[in-house]
């Protein structure tokens, strides 16, 4: 909710989920522990967003450089130059692209709601999470005016904001005194479909075992992934 | 590119009798000219068995690294003694005239086949068992990899020997029959010719027979090849899953077999009294089977190298760094010098094709390109220290095979032994196959046509 | 087997350019029928822009469907003209002389409109101008040449220009002998495409030389181009199109579906026209048997493709596997696929008396692109149903009527543009057609005589 | 010198073939006639004289343009663009192989076409004699040259059977464009 009010993101209908259609930047995939009696099964959560790879597998197949890296080792989509070949879609392992099928929706009042530093994507392109870009400009650009280095919480992303358990954690790689670099340290740190080499911006911290010493209510072991982290490096 | 037209086509006319006198004194006889050659051959080959029993008993079969450089002699000669009767086989099926006389020369190379399978029996024992690792056969219960392999390089090697038997049978009649002066001949000669006397029923018999044969051997040889190659070098590499290896192996063989023909008929015509069947406009025309190879082989691979640069996992990384980039990066420019570009820069001009020298050597090239490309394909494998494990992983990208004396002496020897083999053929099989030249005569004639003389081709179905 | 039939040049003109200069009632119908299909087409591409992509059944992540399964199928049966042309005029095939410029002038045709599904399919078709040449250098919007989808136009474009100029080149003769035999406005348009053309020693020369020159410079474009489709697939990660063998294995399924779209096309334009005694049953016999050595390469690499996909034993391949072979509609694709691409066809054309039965050749070679048409569908929509083991965004793919439309009415439009090329131009090359009249003979051999034909130089 | 042609038409194949061979008896060479057909005949069969040609140069040119173009487009636009996608180098080779292969190959192709025309002189206004039956299947001879040797050889395509003769209008070229019938 917080990243379809932040980013402009049409209210997705019940035939748009019916179709597969649905845009959700961020999405929380849920996967049921093996379980004949379904009581006993229990979901997993595994919160899906783009992972702005470093070798991004999206980047290279679009005819148009409608999609690049961007020198903070963000994956940037540029709409206006997007025609729609969908190219990038399909070469997407996390299936974390969307595309516009048709133009946005928004109920009367909403438009009046809409995020002015966010642009509103017409039909046929695609789009998908930005790291809320929006964001990181106007921290970089605030601490600059400041004239201080960028610290842990200059920057939030409206997911991290607002997801109160912090499970989502956003910083800056780059420094290692930041909480990411830190927990990106740790064991539990895995990347997703880190085997194909994409070298994902976002990891995953896997989920304790209820037998280690962390006490979580939750059972079993298993990759419950939590914090997805960005690295980022801040230029000047 | 296009041939200019040329004033008309100028091969010596040569008569059926003729044909008969010429590839019958080269059996009869005993060819002591290059006796010396033959023994020198025989000896090596000797050598070679030698070290290969040596290498047996020293290093037994557990050691995969002791025998890499005889699965590499052994796809080697798979790849040209045994892939030569192919274009026979495919000129035959596309009912060419000029295949005439080359059928034989190119038949004969399968008299060699013996020795691939000698080779073949150690690595019987030193491959590893197929379960646990990425191969053909998945999950197959017993015998593979190396029982299947054994079996169709089995039929194979049989193959090609039937193969050159079935079409040297009518000339094998034309020499009993000319040899009522010499008893013992007469009756080596009769027994090989198995009472042939050339009536209709026994001349379609034969036809159908060697059409069928030869299509079985081709679709035989496409399917050894995958698999052995198969087999025996890529599955080794953990992580090397292209699949489109088999057909680039097939293709750089069909390559190498042409390579070997053109070198055998360069040989022939210099040194083996063939310089009137052997023309410049046979060159010619194989040489244009040789360029295409060459560009297919090209395609082949990188069709290959292309899925793996642009796909950029770090497994398929690793593959790359080893087959072609780091550990093989010298085998594998030299092999796309030889293979490809040199061949192409040589062969693109109509003029050098028409020469007899321009393809003999653009074929000697390709011969040692792909004896580099065996290097690379299979010392990268063979070298491999686990290949149950499932990903190339980059600190396991094993060492540049480097061979022992043994290995040497191993490599040398086959292919001595396979050049003895086919020294001996040549001197049982007449040559160049008599039946077919003769054959043909008779359908190709010279025509005035207006004020030109034409040459016509008879195209009987 | 003397089944050629002795005419004179004049007599050759007369029957070859009926298909000029007469309208008959059947025309009229061809083309009638045709046009709605054409008509159905258009008013389908007209639905599809208007109204988006939203129309087809696509979703996340099946962002391909139908229309690119129609890409590569046009495209691929634009590769059995030049196929054909220049490999049996490199062989000097006698038999290639009426097949030829049927076959380049449905290269061009369908490879056009194979050009048009991939921008049509795009979610903004009218800014498709950065994509595809010309591109945009005055305000240094480039395109990115590491993408496929900038390989894709480069190829197609090349290959669209060399298969046009191909036919142009061996039609200027021809038009020459139209431009001789009309009056009048008709005779002063002819007379400018014919460019002069007067047939003297030094213009038959050069036509010749320019056959062999062109077609072997146009087999290793037609060779890079379905090469270069497949690597739409090849180079991207996704499981099942992630393949080394795509690139061969591509071309060869191309050769083999357009050489069977030869076939029917050979076989309609001989009862359509009635050109019996130009397309005749020793010329499918020829191109039969072709196609059972194409047909076994293509079996080959299919083979290879699906071990290969099993073999490695990833369960994300095997997941797609999993899909394509035992779940609906994707087995019975592949049954049809095997059955009807390979195991009828070829099991009917190794009888000799079926190749030169042209009617079976007719209904086999349709069968051959029916499943072909199917072996692209199977190829690419399940790998991206099935995309990774993350199953929570596994989807499906149900296509639309809109998407229907469109290729149902690709082959009405490609089959429309030809017959009305066919009643502006030859379909048959006249002069080629005399020539081989010319170069036919017969050598007797004892009793028998044999045909035998003069060895071109 | 006024040069002179005459075409000579001949229904018969044989008959053409005589006439140039008793002009070449008769000290006519090769270089002064030329043969019209509605289809190629083998080299030399009327013992004409070979055309010498170039067109082995168009296509190297035409590679050569269309490698330094396909070059220029992809190494230009990735340098002057650098935009990082994917890892990938800003100089890709392998995808500029790509697009130089298909350059080098449409400029050679391009480039043989013109060729082509070029070697053939087409297109040409029109030759200075010319008759519509040659595509109908007859063979053309045209003579052209010293008014003497023209007339010269009328007379022997007269002699050997030609179905009709015709001198050329002088100076002037036929178009054809035109329809014969309006003029």
């Amino acid at each position: 909710m917080a990243c379809q009010a932040e980013n402009n993101i049409p209210i997705n209908e019940e035939s748009a989920f019916r179709e597969n259609r649905a845009i959700e930047w961020i999405r929380i995939e849920r996967y049921w522990t093996d379980s004949e009696d379904f009581a006993e099964s229990s979901p997993q959560y595994l919160p899906m967003t783009c992972q702005h790879c470093g070798n991004a597998p999206c980047e290279p197949v679009c005819p148009v450089y409608a999609t690049y890296h961007t020198p903070d080792g963000l994956n940037a989509q540029i709409y206006n130059r997007c025609i729609g070949t969908r190219y990038c879609g399909n070469n997407c392992p996390w299936n974390v692209r969307y595309f516009n099928y048709h133009d946005p929706k928004f109920e009367d009042t909403f438009t009046n709601h809409l995020n002015p530093d966010v642009t509103v994507r017409s039909r046929g392109i695609m789009e998908k999470c930005s790291m809320c870009v929006q964001r990181i400009r106007r921290g970089v650009r605030e601490a600059r005016y400041d004239g201080r280095e960028l610290q842990d919480g200059d920057i939030m992303p409206a997911c991290a904001q607002t997801c109160p358990t912090n499970a989502i954690i956003f910083g800056d790689l780059n420094n290692p005194d930041s909480q990411v670099s830190q927990m990106v340290a740790s064991d539990r740190n895995y990347e997703l479909f880190g085997e194909l080499g994409t070298a994902p911006g976002l990891t995953y911290l896997a989920k304790v075992d209820v037998d280690a010493e962390e006490h979580s209510e939750e059972e079993e072991h298993a990759a419950v992934p939590q914090s997805p982290v960005i690295w980022m490096t801040v230029n000047g | 590119m296009a041939e200019h037209a040329h004033a008309g086509h100028v091969a010596p006319e040569i008569t059926a009798r003729q044909t008969i006198e010429d590839a019958t004194r080269r059996v009869v006889s005993t060819g002591a000219k290059f006796a010396t050659l033959d023994i020198a051959l025989g000896v090596l080959g000797a050598i070679g068995l030698i070290a290969l029993v040596l290498n047996l008993i020293i290093e037994g079969t557990g050691n995969r690294e002791a025998w890499g450089y005889t699965a590499i002699v052994a796809g080697y000669l798979m790849s040209s003694v045994l892939s030569a009767p192919i274009l026979a086989v495919l000129l035959r099926l596309t009912r060419s005239d000029w295949r005439r006389p080359l059928s034989r020369i190119a038949e004969i190379q399968a008299a060699a086949g013996i020795v691939v399978y000698i080779l073949y029996l150690p690595l019987f024992f030193a491959i590893p068992e197929a379960e646990g690792r990425f191969t053909v056969w998945v999950e197959w219960p017993w015998g593979a990899p190396g029982f299947f392999s054994a079996v169709v390089l089995g039929l194979l090697v049989f193959g090609g020997y039937a193969l050159l038997y079935i079409s040297a049978i009518p000339d094998f009649a034309i020499v009993r029959d000319r040899s009522h002066d010499n008893l013992p001949r007469f009756e080596r000669y009769s027994r090989l010719a198995r009472g042939w006397y050339g009536n209709l029923r026994q001349w379609s018999v034969h036809r159908a027979g060697l059409g069928v044969l030869g299509g079985a051997y081709l679709i035989l040889y496409i399917w050894t090849v995958s698999l052995f190659f198969w087999d025996f070098g890529l599955s080794l590499v953990p992580s090397w899953r292209s699949s489109v290896f088999p057909g680039f192996a097939a293709m750089s063989s069909l390559q190498t077999g042409l390579a070997l023909i053109i070198v055998t008929m360069y040989a022939l015509q210099r040194w083996g009294g063939l310089q009137d069947y052997l023309t410049w406009d046979y060159f010619w025309s194989i040489s244009k089977l040789l360029l295409t190879t060459s560009l297919l082989w090209f395609y082949l691979w990188f069709s290959e190298f292309m899925i793996y640069w642009y796909g950029r996992k770090p497994d398929e990384i690793n593959v790359l760094e080893l087959v072609m980039f780091d550990v093989y990066g010298l085998p594998m420019l030299l092999t796309f010098l030889l293979n490809f570009a040199l061949p192409l820069f040589i062969l693109m001009w109509n003029r050098v094709r028409k020469t007899i020298g321009g393809p003999t050597l653009v074929a000697c090239l390709v011969l040692v390109g792909t004896f580099i490309d065996r290097l690379r394909i299979f010392g990268a494998a063979w070298g491999v220290e686990n290949p149950f494990a499932h990903e190339m992983e980059a600190d396991n990208i094993p060492d540049f095979l480097v061979p022992s004396v043994l290995d040497i002496l191993i490599v040398i020897g086959s292919l001595a032994a396979a050049a003895f083999c086919v020294r001996m053929a040549l001197r049982i099989v007449p040559l160049p196959s008599i039946w077919e030249v003769s054959g043909g005569i008779g359908l190709r004639v010279r025509r005035q046509y207006l004020n030109h003389p034409v040459t016509v081709i008879a195209k009987p179905e | 087997m003397q089944e050629r039939v002795i005419m004179s040049d004049q007599e050759i003109n007369n029957e070859l350019l009926r298909s000029v200069f007469e309208h008959p009632l059947r025309f009229w119908v061809g083309a009638g029928v045709l046009g709605i299909f054409a008509a159905m087409w258009l008013i389908s591409l007209s639905w599809l822009i208007y109204w988006g992509v939203g129309v087809t059944g696509l979703n996340r992540p099946v962002y391909w469907g139908f229309l690119i399964t129609n890409f590569v199928f046009w495209v691929g049966i634009s590769h059995a003209g030049t196929m054909i042309s220049s490999i049996l005029r490199l062989t000097q095939a006698e038999w290639r002389r009426p097949v030829v410029r049927a076959a380049e002038v449905m290269t061009v045709f369908s490879l056009g409109t194979a050009a048009l599904f991939p921008l049509i399919h795009t979610g903004r078709p009218w800014r498709a101008v950065y994509w595809v040449f010309p591109y945009d250098f005055m305000r240094d919007v480039f395109p990115n040449v590491r993408s496929p989808l900038i390989w894709d136009p480069s190829a197609i474009f090349t290959y669209l220009t060399g298969s046009a100029l191909f036919v142009y080149t061996a039609l200027i003769p021809d038009l020459a002998v139209i431009r001789d035999r009309s009056t009048g406005l008709r005779r002063t348009i002819y007379g400018a495409l014919a460019l002069g053309w007067t047939g003297n020693t030094r213009q038959w020369k050069l036509q010749g030389i320019a056959g062999v020159l062109i077609s072997a410079l146009i087999l290793p474009v037609f060779v890079s181009v379905h090469s270069i489709v497949s690597w739409d697939f090849a180079v991207s990660i996704v499981p099942i199109w992630h393949a080394t063998v795509f690139a061969p294995y591509f071309v060869v399924g191309a050769v083999h579906s357009g050489v069977s779209a030869v076939l029917t096309l050979m076989a309609g334009m001989r009862w359509f026209f009635k050109w019996e005694k130009f397309i005749r049953p020793e010329h499918f016999d020829a191109v039969g048997r072709l196609l059972i050595v194409i047909a076994t390469v293509w079996l080959y690499f299919f083979f290879l493709d699906f071990v290969f996909a099993i073999a490695a034993e990833e369960t994300r391949e095997l997941a797609v596997m999993e899909r394509r072979v035992f779940e609906w509609p994707y087995w019975f694709l592949l049954v049809e696929i095997i059955i009807l691409g390979y195991l009828i066809p070829v099991g009917m054309w190794l009888k000799r008396s079926v190749r030169r039965n042209i009617k079976l050749m007719f209904w086999s070679s349709l069968l051959v692109n029916v499943a072909m048409w199917s072996e692209r569908y199977w190829l690419i929509v399940p790998g991206i149903e099935r995309k990774y083991e993350l199953k929570f965004s596994w989807s499906f793919y149900n296509p639309q009527l809109v998407e229907l439309g469109l290729v149902v009415g690709s082959f009405g439009i490609v089959v429309f543009l030809l017959l009305m090329f066919s009643k502006l131009f030859p379909p048959i090359v006249l002069w080629e057609e005399k020539e081989g009249q010319r170069f036919a003979a017969n050598v007797k051999i004892g009793q028998a005589v044999v045909p035998a034909i003069v060895k071109e130089e | 010198m006024a040069d002179r042609a005459v075409i000579g038409v001949f229904e018969d194949v044989d008959d053409a073939a005589s006439a140039t061979q008793s002009m070449l008896d008769n000290g006519i060479s090769g270089e002064d006639f030329d043969i019209l057909s509605s289809s190629p005949f083998p080299h030399g069969s009327f013992g004409e004289a070979e055309r010498h040609h170039n067109l082995y140069v168009f296509p190297l040119i035409g590679a050569a343009c269309g490698f330094i173009t396909g070059v220029l487009i992809t190494a230009g636009t990735q340098i002057s663009w650098p935009l990082v996608t994917g890892g990938k180098p800003i100089l890709s080779i392998p995808p500029m192989l790509v697009i130089m292969y298909e350059g080098t190959m449409l400029g050679a192709i391009i480039f043989t076409v013109l060729g082509v025309l070029f070697e053939s002189r087409i297109p040409s206004a029109g030759p200075r004699v010319y008759d519509p039956r040659v595509t109908a299947g007859y063979i053309g001879v045209i003579v052209s040259g010293a008014e003497e040797m023209v007339r010269r050889a009328a007379q022997i395509m007269t002699d050997s059977g030609a179905e009709d003769v015709k001198f050329d209008e002088e100076g002037k070229t036929i178009n054809l464009l035109e329809d014969p019938e309006d003029q």
